[in-house]
């Protein structure tokens, strides 16, 4: 494997709830994503899947950790800048991020050329009014974004329009690293497609590297090289996509894929998680995050942590019963 | 308990931002009180005499030291133009306003909800935009204005109302003092006639009072209602065939009064202001009137035990609010 | 904002409709009273004293024989003036704070919200009566304690809202274009902030006006002779039980119209702003 | 004991068009829907967003916006029409015969009542219960929906549970007194996969325990495929194909249906074979609406599709399919 | 019903604030309460003019004192003090309780000590107890004052034995008590006061000093809204007010119903319009020339004062003929003149400046000063309104910069020289507004205050009168009227030169 465009190292965030309370929100997470890669982030809701994707994007500083950014010959470590002021780090347009809700992410008073001009303007530095058109008209070409609807506010944008119009906006600065979290989630079946085929498009052309968070597994599988399945802060298990969904170790992975509705499975009763889930205040540091809910569980599992085990080629897991 | 405790604790930067805007501000007072005092035929020693006497000659930070430690002894000062206690006159006129500003409020929220509520059930019908025009015309007129407009109608015009003088008929002998609150204080000797006699008294200023505060009461209704009308679990509970009744006061009124109780709180500092126009129209012998005329007199202790105790009824009335908040919504105990 | 927006947000409530027309109408008023007034509102020869209304003097004359309706007329710009003023002073100031508070939170956002408590924690008007009482009566002082009071409903609007938007996806995404705190803050948060608050100042204007109309009663407002409507209502309040209603009730139902109209202003104003109301 | 006539369907909804009048226009809806649905069926309706689904789901109940109007037709449910059954009779349905459940459980949840004493209200009003019966039947409720540790949820607020757990409050707020119909509007959107596998089983489950029948309204053909019976597709306020749900997943006969499909990620091997729908759903609000809304989008239209009113093709006795062209 | 028939409620716009008239800051309304809740050792007669009952201020008669003697050499004065009098505890009366209230009066300070001073009464030196019921003042110099200033309501009487158990070494004259509560042996009791609110007396029914009062209870209200007083006097709820605005009591004079009012001049008492005499413009005689004959006297006599005045312009002479006091000056509204004045004087542009006035006055010094700005302002002078609030009166009056200004006095005592002492010495006390000074001025006052031949007096009075419109430091404006109005039922009411209603003489039928 050549050097990867981003190394994330012993990533960590804790979010302050109350006096004595930490959520461990990221817990000590490393991962690779390498050029051109693109890579699915997918777990239950609240696992971190966001917070995650907000630290890497620099918007809210981790507790510790490196994020380490390999562009061409130079390295940075995107971490070390404090996100109050990562506005006007060399390397903000490099990382881009496109966000679930399109609806919310869009500034409702700014025309979609507006929003799409925005980075031109601030991170590439364009000044001349004319050649910012020309881009915006570019960027919204390669969305499939009609220029017509380029005056339009948000609210007169449908919802893949307006899904458009984030990407073309996170597109601008002509990023790397686009991180995109459920960004079709709050689409249309019909809608989500078109979207979906967007970006493998623009992937392919653009050479881009993906962090992709999805909740809908049959999504990832199908646009994403690689796959990082998180639990409750922590990563539980990673590897190639296909070789994911067709061998999940871990056994939050085996749930997970086992509840993907599947026409052919009618009838058959499916394996359903029982229990509660554990909290992620403060919890117990040794204990795996999936015991209490894990069908094989067993008493060692509350008594030492165990780290990710490559379990095939690039497949890693992290489960006490793949060390028998 | 313990909250209680915490929220009292939460307010007392607030009491010692009041303390201090007040003494600035009563400081800044023009006039010199001691001139005032000294009297009609004072010469300019007898003003430096009066002055030294209130000590009003020594530096600023020295008089809010010795106010402060006054304070902290239960000692408010005197009222200079009663000569009063200051404690005293507050405790004595307290009740009084707060009597009238408790029935205005109450008066207003028992209108206002139920007009709330039909604007919101039929939101943009003729009923809504009535409630709108009605609430709003009584919010657009001062109060005093109000005030002497109903007096003009309903006393001196028509003879329905009692004469506007005050708490009591002057040949009514007030209640024995218990609570302060004459309805109440009638009621517990029970004497009916004087508890008639109190209520008709308020009829007028608690009208004048509870017009001024329809509006934001009812709007305040209105929007919330609508949201919670529109919400999914009001959906849900039709959907269980649960009777307009049920859906509409245990589970919308219910939810819809959250956001009135916060504009309750505003309201009754609403009130507690207008009290000083309404009690001056009335003949009322609240603490409003009293603050007036202490203002004008550039009497310092009794605007400042004035303010004092409005501060502080406000922090013990938002005390009341959240706790009311607590019981009606479980979520907010969470967040100590 | 077209005209075709302002027709449609017209055409959606009535009420705003009649409130928008009255409202023109008062703003012509305030433009060109002096013009349009049929007396010098000064003048105590325009009638004889307290004569009820006649052809002469529509709206009768005041104890010094002054015409009611010039004065009424006249009035309109310093009480709009006195609206205006003071409701713009606490809308920049309390929503700049407030702004700021809601989006950055800390220190200055406790020391901001500490001191609009501190203000609420004095019944409005009594803090009102404080501040004219202290600095003098003058309009100047009328402005600055109507604003006073008014700021911290705007500190709480402005907060609450920003406090809000801070987790917007717009403010974020915003934030990964290049963005800096205080541009996000002036160009993204306040301008979204702006239709909720357009409320609070159209009740803030009505309050204004009432406002100064209590003070007058207390004898803190307006320096007499000039005409304003609190004033001339505080002044005629004694004539009301006396018969001469006139003197009272024309300025009141004017005073009450403003405020009325300013009341029911808000909702359209909101409209008005809202980009997402066009269509 | 047998149903005393095998045939009768449990609902049959004939006709069906629903408008509702707004300031901006008459929006029309819902137009000539027609479905039966028989006792212990699941009926799964999917459609884009903006199709009609929820306000089918709502004019079963009656619990439409204000502004809807029902232009025509029937639905015919134990004898008695729900869309002329007035507000009263209608109350007694609700909750009682035919139950709903929705999405964002969360937020169906009075937040601040105990979930208990909503499961309470319902019995109250329909079951007659009163007094200290009330609270077991309500743990027994909850029991039926497999919470755990029922009692002590009996006293918990929506705010302390999770969504999963709301939305089994729900269900058991809806089940609570054995309906004959469960009407379920997205029942899972939102909620993690493996609490939708959860869930979607504890509903199939108590539905043939109680031999309930079920609409079951979702976005998701593949989840509706699992667990349906028969399945009704729904575009722009027309049914335009019901079938029995392998039929409709292996065979569809409309095009939309089969643009549908091919949307779907599940049944996509690549992204490059998705086919995206063209096109946007038509406003509904036009009074000039062409005889299949779909036209607009179709590849397969021609001039005669605009022609005359749509056709009810039955491809099978079971099977219907409402398109000129269907194959 | 039964109670409202011996008793009075009286609705005013004030009430004392005071029950003690020495306290520090007593105001007008606590005059009224040691009026008839204190007794004196004598009161004035009473006479009618012109139908009007009124006090006479020439005849003493007796209070607590059933008789007195002044010395052969007219140094001193000796009264016997009745035998059955007795405070409202049932202590008797004596002479130590005399002497320790004028003790007080001087000891007290302030107001009191100056109004015992215009009576020559200044040392406590003269005060003298002989026995139990015989009491002597000895005076400094012959002064017509002094006994009659023994009949004002700072000499009242007080219980000395019940006040000096409240006394403490802070305070030896035991005014914190006395200040709440009363120590009097008057014809009517305190029962209560609520400072602010209202005070109720009830009649002592042990009262020896003068026939027993009808009225078996008062109560003085305190109504702030002059608008809530008309209703309620009109409608008969209450009984009597003589706080109301002039305009409501012009009104109420002339309908014809169940209520009258009661008007008299009050003596020795102007409103006028007061100039700064030492600073410019002002300073200028010929700028004070212009302002008085710029007034709009008839404008303000209708429409501020409603006719509630006694008109003091407009004579047909600029001199002064007669010592009848208040004066009639012989300006009138003469714009031409005044602008031509305002040329002479310098100021053909006219200057701009202030006009003051006591907001407690305001409801009627308010219409002055809007109309005077009018008319001031034809003439050039442009004027911005400032209303002093009560409370910096004063403390104005006593800066002595104001440079226009509208103000009221009056003086206890029936005398000009009195009046012109307080108001134009230049000994510059608190009531010479427009400090003014000139010596002739003081010659003619100091010297008329102890002239005994009424010749010579007369021509004093004249000329002092004289110079005051010649020199012009104030322009007088009218003699206040005191309006009582009361429901037909009530009477006896009198006029007294302390402007509260004596309740001991009055009925209700
Ligand atoms: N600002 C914050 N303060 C406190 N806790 C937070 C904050 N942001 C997120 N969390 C908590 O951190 C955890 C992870 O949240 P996150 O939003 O990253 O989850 P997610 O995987 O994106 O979930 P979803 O799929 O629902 O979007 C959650 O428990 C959430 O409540
Ligand atoms: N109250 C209403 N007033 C006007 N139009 C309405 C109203 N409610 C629904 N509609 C319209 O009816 C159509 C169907 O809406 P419906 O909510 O049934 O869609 P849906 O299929 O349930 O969509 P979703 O999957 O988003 O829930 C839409 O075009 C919608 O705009
Ligand atoms: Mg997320
Ligand atoms: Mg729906």
């Amino acid at each position: 494997m050549n050097t990867p465009l981003l190394r994330v190292e012993r990533l960590v965030k804790h979010f302050k709830v109350g006096r004595n309370a930490m959520l461990h929100a990221v817990d000590d997470i490393s991962l690779d994503i390498a050029p051109g890669e693109s890579v699915g982030l997918v777990g239950e809701s609240g696992c971190g899947k966001s917070t995650l994707s907000r630290v890497l994007a620099r918007l809210i500083d981790a507790d510790s950790g490196h994020i380490h950014f390999h562009d061409g010959a130079q390295e940075s470590d995107l971490a070390a800048s404090p996100a109050a002021r990562f506005a006007r780090h060399a390397q903000r347009g490099v990382v881009q991020m496109v966000f679930q809700d399109a609806n919310d992410s869009l500034n409702p008073r700014y025309l979609a050329q507006d929003t799409i001009a925005e980075p031109l303007r601030l991170l590439v530095g364009m000044k001349d009014a004319a050649a910012i058109k020309a881009r915006v008209e570019e960027l919204a070409g390669w969305v499939g974004l009609p220029t017509e609807l380029l005056g339009r506010y948000p609210h007169q944008l449908s919802g893949g329009q307006k899904a458009r119009v984030g990407i073309a906006r996170a597109l601008a600065s002509s990023p790397r690293l686009l991180i995109l979290d459920e960004p079709t989630a709050a689409l249309d079946v019909s809608v989500q497609a078109t979207v979906l085929q967007l970006l493998a498009d623009l992937k392919a052309r653009l050479g881009l590297s993906y962090l992709f968070v999805s909740h809908d597994l049959n999504v990832v599988r199908l646009l994403c090289d690689r796959v990082v399945v998180m639990y409750l802060g922590k990563v539980v298990e990673q590897g190639p996509a296909q070789e994911v969904f067709a061998h999940p170790h871990h056994p939050y992975t085996q749930m997970l894929v086992a509840a993907i509705p599947d026409p052919h499975r009618k009838g058959q009763p499916a394996q359903i998680m029982q229990g509660e889930a554990r909290s992620p205040i403060n919890p117990d540091p040794r204990a795996c995050r999936f015991h209490g809910r894990c069908p094989h569980g067993e008493p060692r599992c509350e008594l030492h942590t165990v780290s990710l085990r490559e379990v095939a080629p690039q497949h890693l897991a992290a489960c006490h019963l793949l060390e028998d | 308990m313990k909250m209680i405790l915490k929220r009292l604790l939460l307010a007392l930067p607030n009491l010692i931002g009041v303390i201090i805007v007040t003494f600035v501000l009563t400081r800044a007072l023009p006039g010199d009180p001691a001139a005032y005092f000294a009297g009609a035929a004072a010469t300019p020693e007898a003003v430096e005499q009066v002055r030294v006497k209130l000590g009003l000659d020594r530096p600023l930070p020295e008089q809010f030291l010795h106010y402060v430690v006054d304070l902290a002894h239960g000692d408010w000062g005197s009222s200079l133009a009663t000569g009063q206690k200051v404690t005293t006159e507050i405790a004595a006129r307290l009740p009084a306003s707060l009597e009238l500003t408790l029935c205005g409020l109450l008066l207003a929220v028992s209108i206002a909800l139920p007009l709330g509520v039909l604007a919101a059930t039929r939101p943009n019908s003729w009923a809504d935009h009535g409630v709108r025009v009605l609430t709003t015309m009584g919010v657009s007129l001062p109060t005093f204005f109000t005030g002497l407009l109903l007096v003009y109608i309903f006393y001196y015009k028509l003879g329905w109302a009692a004469s506007p003088n005050g708490r009591l008929d002057a040949f009514v002998t007030s209640p024995p003092t218990v609570t302060g609150f004459y309805l109440i204080d009638s009621l517990l000797i029970g004497d009916l006639a004087v508890f008639w006699a109190t209520l008709k008294q308020l009829i007028l200023p608690t009208v004048t009072m509870a017009l001024f505060v329809l509006a934001p009461l009812a709007r305040m209704t209105r929007a919330s209602m609508l949201g919670v009308l529109s919400s999914d679990f009001v959906r849900t509970a039709r959907a269980s065939g649960l009777t307009p009744g049920t859906v509409l006061y245990t589970y919308a009124l219910r939810n819809a009064l959250l956001p009135v109780l916060t504009t309750m709180g505003m309201v009754f500092s609403f009130l507690l202001g207008s009290n000083v126009l309404v009690e001056k129209v009335f003949a009322w012998p609240g603490i409003g009137s009293f603050a007036i005329e202490s203002l004008v007199a550039s009497d310092y202790a009794p605007v400042q035990g004035f303010v004092l105790s409005m501060a502080l009824l406000y922090v013990v009335l938002n005390l009341l609010i959240d706790l009311a908040y607590t019981w009606l919504d479980p979520r907010v105990s969470l967040d100590g | 904002m077209n005209t075709k927006h302002l027709r449609y947000v017209l055409k959606e409530n009535p009420i705003t409709a009649v409130a928008f027309s009255v409202f023109s109408l008062f703003v012509l008023m305030a433009i060109f009273g002096p013009l349009i007034a049929p007396f010098d509102p000064l003048d105590s020869n325009a009638g004889p004293a307290l004569s009820p209304p006649t052809w002469h003097n529509p709206f009768g004359t005041d104890s010094f024989g002054r015409d009611i309706l010039s004065r009424v007329i006249v009035a309109t710009r310093l009480d709009f003036g006195i609206a205006l003023a003071a409701v713009l002073l606490s809308f920049v100031i309390g929503s700049a704070f407030g702004c700021a508070a809601g989006f950055w939170g800390g220190w200055f956002d406790r020391i901001s919200s500490r001191l609009a408590d501190t203000i609420m924690a004095f019944p409005l008007f009594v803090l009102a009566m404080g501040v004219v009482a202290a600095l003098g009566n003058t309009v100047g002082n009328v402005i600055y304690a109507t604003a006073l009071i008014n700021l911290p409903f705007y500190l709480r609007v402005a907060r609450a809202e920003s406090n809000v938007r801070r987790e917007a996806g717009f403010v974020e995404a915003a934030r990964l274009a290049g963005n800096h705190d205080l541009r996000i803050l002036a160009v993204h948060i306040f301008p979204n902030i702006l239709p909720p608050m357009m409320v609070q100042v159209s009740l803030n204007m009505g309050w204004a006006i009432l406002n100064a109309a209590g003070l007058s009663f207390i004898g803190l407002g307006v320096r007499p002779p000039m005409p304003e409507w609190g004033i001339m209502v505080a002044e005629g309040a004694s004539y009301i039980i006396s018969g001469e209603w006139w003197v009272a009730l024309f300025p009141g139902a004017v005073l009450m119209l403003a405020v009325f109209c300013f009341n029911l202003l808000g909702d359209g104003l909101r409209d008005l702003i809202d980009p997402r109301r066009r269509t | 004991m047998n149903a005393p006539v095998a045939s009768l369907p449990l609902l049959h909804v004939a006709d069906l068009s629903l408008e509702f009048r707004t300031r901006s226009g008459t929006v029309f809806a819902l137009e000539n829907i027609a479905f039966s649905l028989n006792k212990g069926e699941m009926l799964g309706i999917v459609g884009e967003s903006g199709s009609g689904k929820s306000v089918l789901a709502y004019s079963m109940l009656g619990i439409s916006d204000g502004a809807a109007r029902v232009t025509a037709g029937t639905a015919m449910f134990g004898g008695a029409d729900l869309l002329k059954a007035s507000e009263h009779e209608l109350r007694e349905i609700r909750g009682r015969e035919v139950s709903m459940i929705f999405q964002s459980p969360r937020t169906a949840l009075n937040p601040i009542r105990k979930v208990g004493h909503q499961i309470e209200d319902v019995l109250k009003r329909h079951a007659a219960v009163r007094g200290v019966d009330l609270r077991e039947r309500a743990i027994d409720c909850l029991k039926r929906v497999r919470i755990p540790d029922p009692a002590r949820r009996y006293d918990a607020y929506p705010f302390e549970l999770s969504g999963g757990m709301c939305q089994r409050i729900l269900i058991a707020l809806a089940l609570a007194c054995q309906p004959s119909l469960l009407i379920a509007d997205e029942p899972t959107t939102g909620l993690d996969v493996t609490t939708q596998a959860a869930i979607m089983e504890l509903l199939s489950s108590l539905a043939a325990e109680q031999n309930m029948a079920s609409i079951l309204i979702t976005h998701d053909l593949a989840l509706a495929a699992q667990y349906c019976d028969r399945i009704a597709v729904m575009h722009a306020g027309h049914l335009i194909e019901c079938g029995p749900a392998e039929e409709v997943l292996n065979a569809p006969h409309h095009p939309y249906t089969r643009r549908l499909i091919a949307s779907t990620p599940h049944t996509a091997p690549s992204i490059a074979a998705m086919s995206p729908i063209p096109g946007n759903l038509p406003d509904l609000r036009r009074s000039d609406l062409p005889p299949c809304r779909y036209a607009g989008r179709c590849e397969r239209f021609e001039a005669a599709c605009n022609a005359a009113p749509l056709p009810e093709f039955a491809i099978t006795p079971h099977h219907t399919v409402r398109c000129w062209n269907a194959e | 019903q039964d109670a409202r028939k011996d008793a009075l409620l009286v609705v005013n716009e004030n009430g004392p604030n005071s029950l003690d008239i020495h306290g520090v800051g007593a105001n007008r309304a606590s005059y009224g309460v040691a009026w008839i809740a204190y007794d004196r050792l004598m009161s004035y007669g009473k006479k009618v003019v012109n139908g009007v009952p009124y006090y006479d201020y020439a005849k003493l008669e007796p209070e607590l004192a059933e008789s007195w003697q002044v010395a052969k050499d007219g140094m001193s004065v000796t009264f016997k003090l009745r035998k059955d009098a007795r405070f409202h505890d049932g202590s008797p009366v004596t002479a130590e309780d005399v002497k320790w209230s004028y003790d007080r009066a001087l000891g007290m300070g302030g107001f009191p000590q100056f109004q015992m001073s215009a009576g020559s009464l200044e040392k406590p030196e003269q005060f003298e107890v002989v026995d139990a019921s015989t009491f002597r003042v000895k005076f400094l110099r012959k002064d017509k004052l002094s006994l009659p200033d023994m009949a004002v309501p700072v000499a009242s009487i007080y219980n000395a034995k019940l006040a000096k158990a409240h006394a403490t070494a802070d305070d030896p004259w035991a005014a914190a008590w006395l200040k709440n509560n009363e120590a009097g042996g008057g014809a009517y009791k305190v029962a209560s006061w609520k400072p602010g609110q209202e005070i109720v007396y009830e009649r002592f029914d042990d009262w020896k000093n003068g026939p027993l009062p009808k009225l078996k209870r008062v109560i003085q209200r305190e109504v702030a809204n002059p608008g809530t007083r008309r209703a309620l006097i009109e409608k008969g709820d209450a009984d009597m007010s003589f706080e109301m605005p002039p305009k409501d009591f012009a009104l109420l004079s002339q309908t014809k119903g169940d209520l009258v009012v009661k008007s008299t001049p009050v003596e020795n008492a102007e409103w006028f319009i007061g100039m700064n005499y030492n600073k410019p413009p002002f300073n200028n005689p010929k700028v004070r020339q212009a302002v008085a004959w710029a007034v709009p006297y008839e404008k303000i006599y209708t429409r501020a004062f409603y006719g509630r005045v006694i008109k003091l312009w407009g004579a047909k002479s600029m001199n002064v003929t007669s010592a009848d006091w208040p004066a009639v000056h012989g300006y009138s509204t003469d714009i031409a003149k005044a602008k031509a004045l305002m040329a002479e004087a310098g100021y053909p542009n006219g200057f701009d400046t202030t006009l003051s006035f006591d907001l407690g006055n305001g409801t009627i010094s308010e219409p002055i000063a809007v109309l005077l700005q009018e008319s001031l302002n034809e003439i050039g002078i442009r004027t911005t309104i400032n209303k002093v609030p009560g409370a910096n009166w004063r403390a104005q009056m006593l800066k002595k910069e104001m440079p226009l200004f509208i103000n009221r006095f009056g003086g206890w005592l029936n005398y000009p020289e009195y009046f012109f002492y307080w108001n134009f010495h230049s000994s510059d006390p608190v009531f010479n507004d427009s400090s003014y000074k000139n010596p002739a001025m003081d010659k003619l006052i100091d010297a008329a205050r102890f002239e005994t031949d009424k010749k010579k007096y007369e021509a004093q009075v004249k000329s002092f009168i004289d110079l005051a419109h010649k020199d012009l430091p104030r322009v007088p404006l009218g003699q206040p009227v005191m309006d009582v109005v009361m429901n037909k039922n009530i009477s006896g009411y009198t006029y007294w030169f302390h402007i509260q209603p004596d309740y001991r003489q009055i009925e209700k039928k």
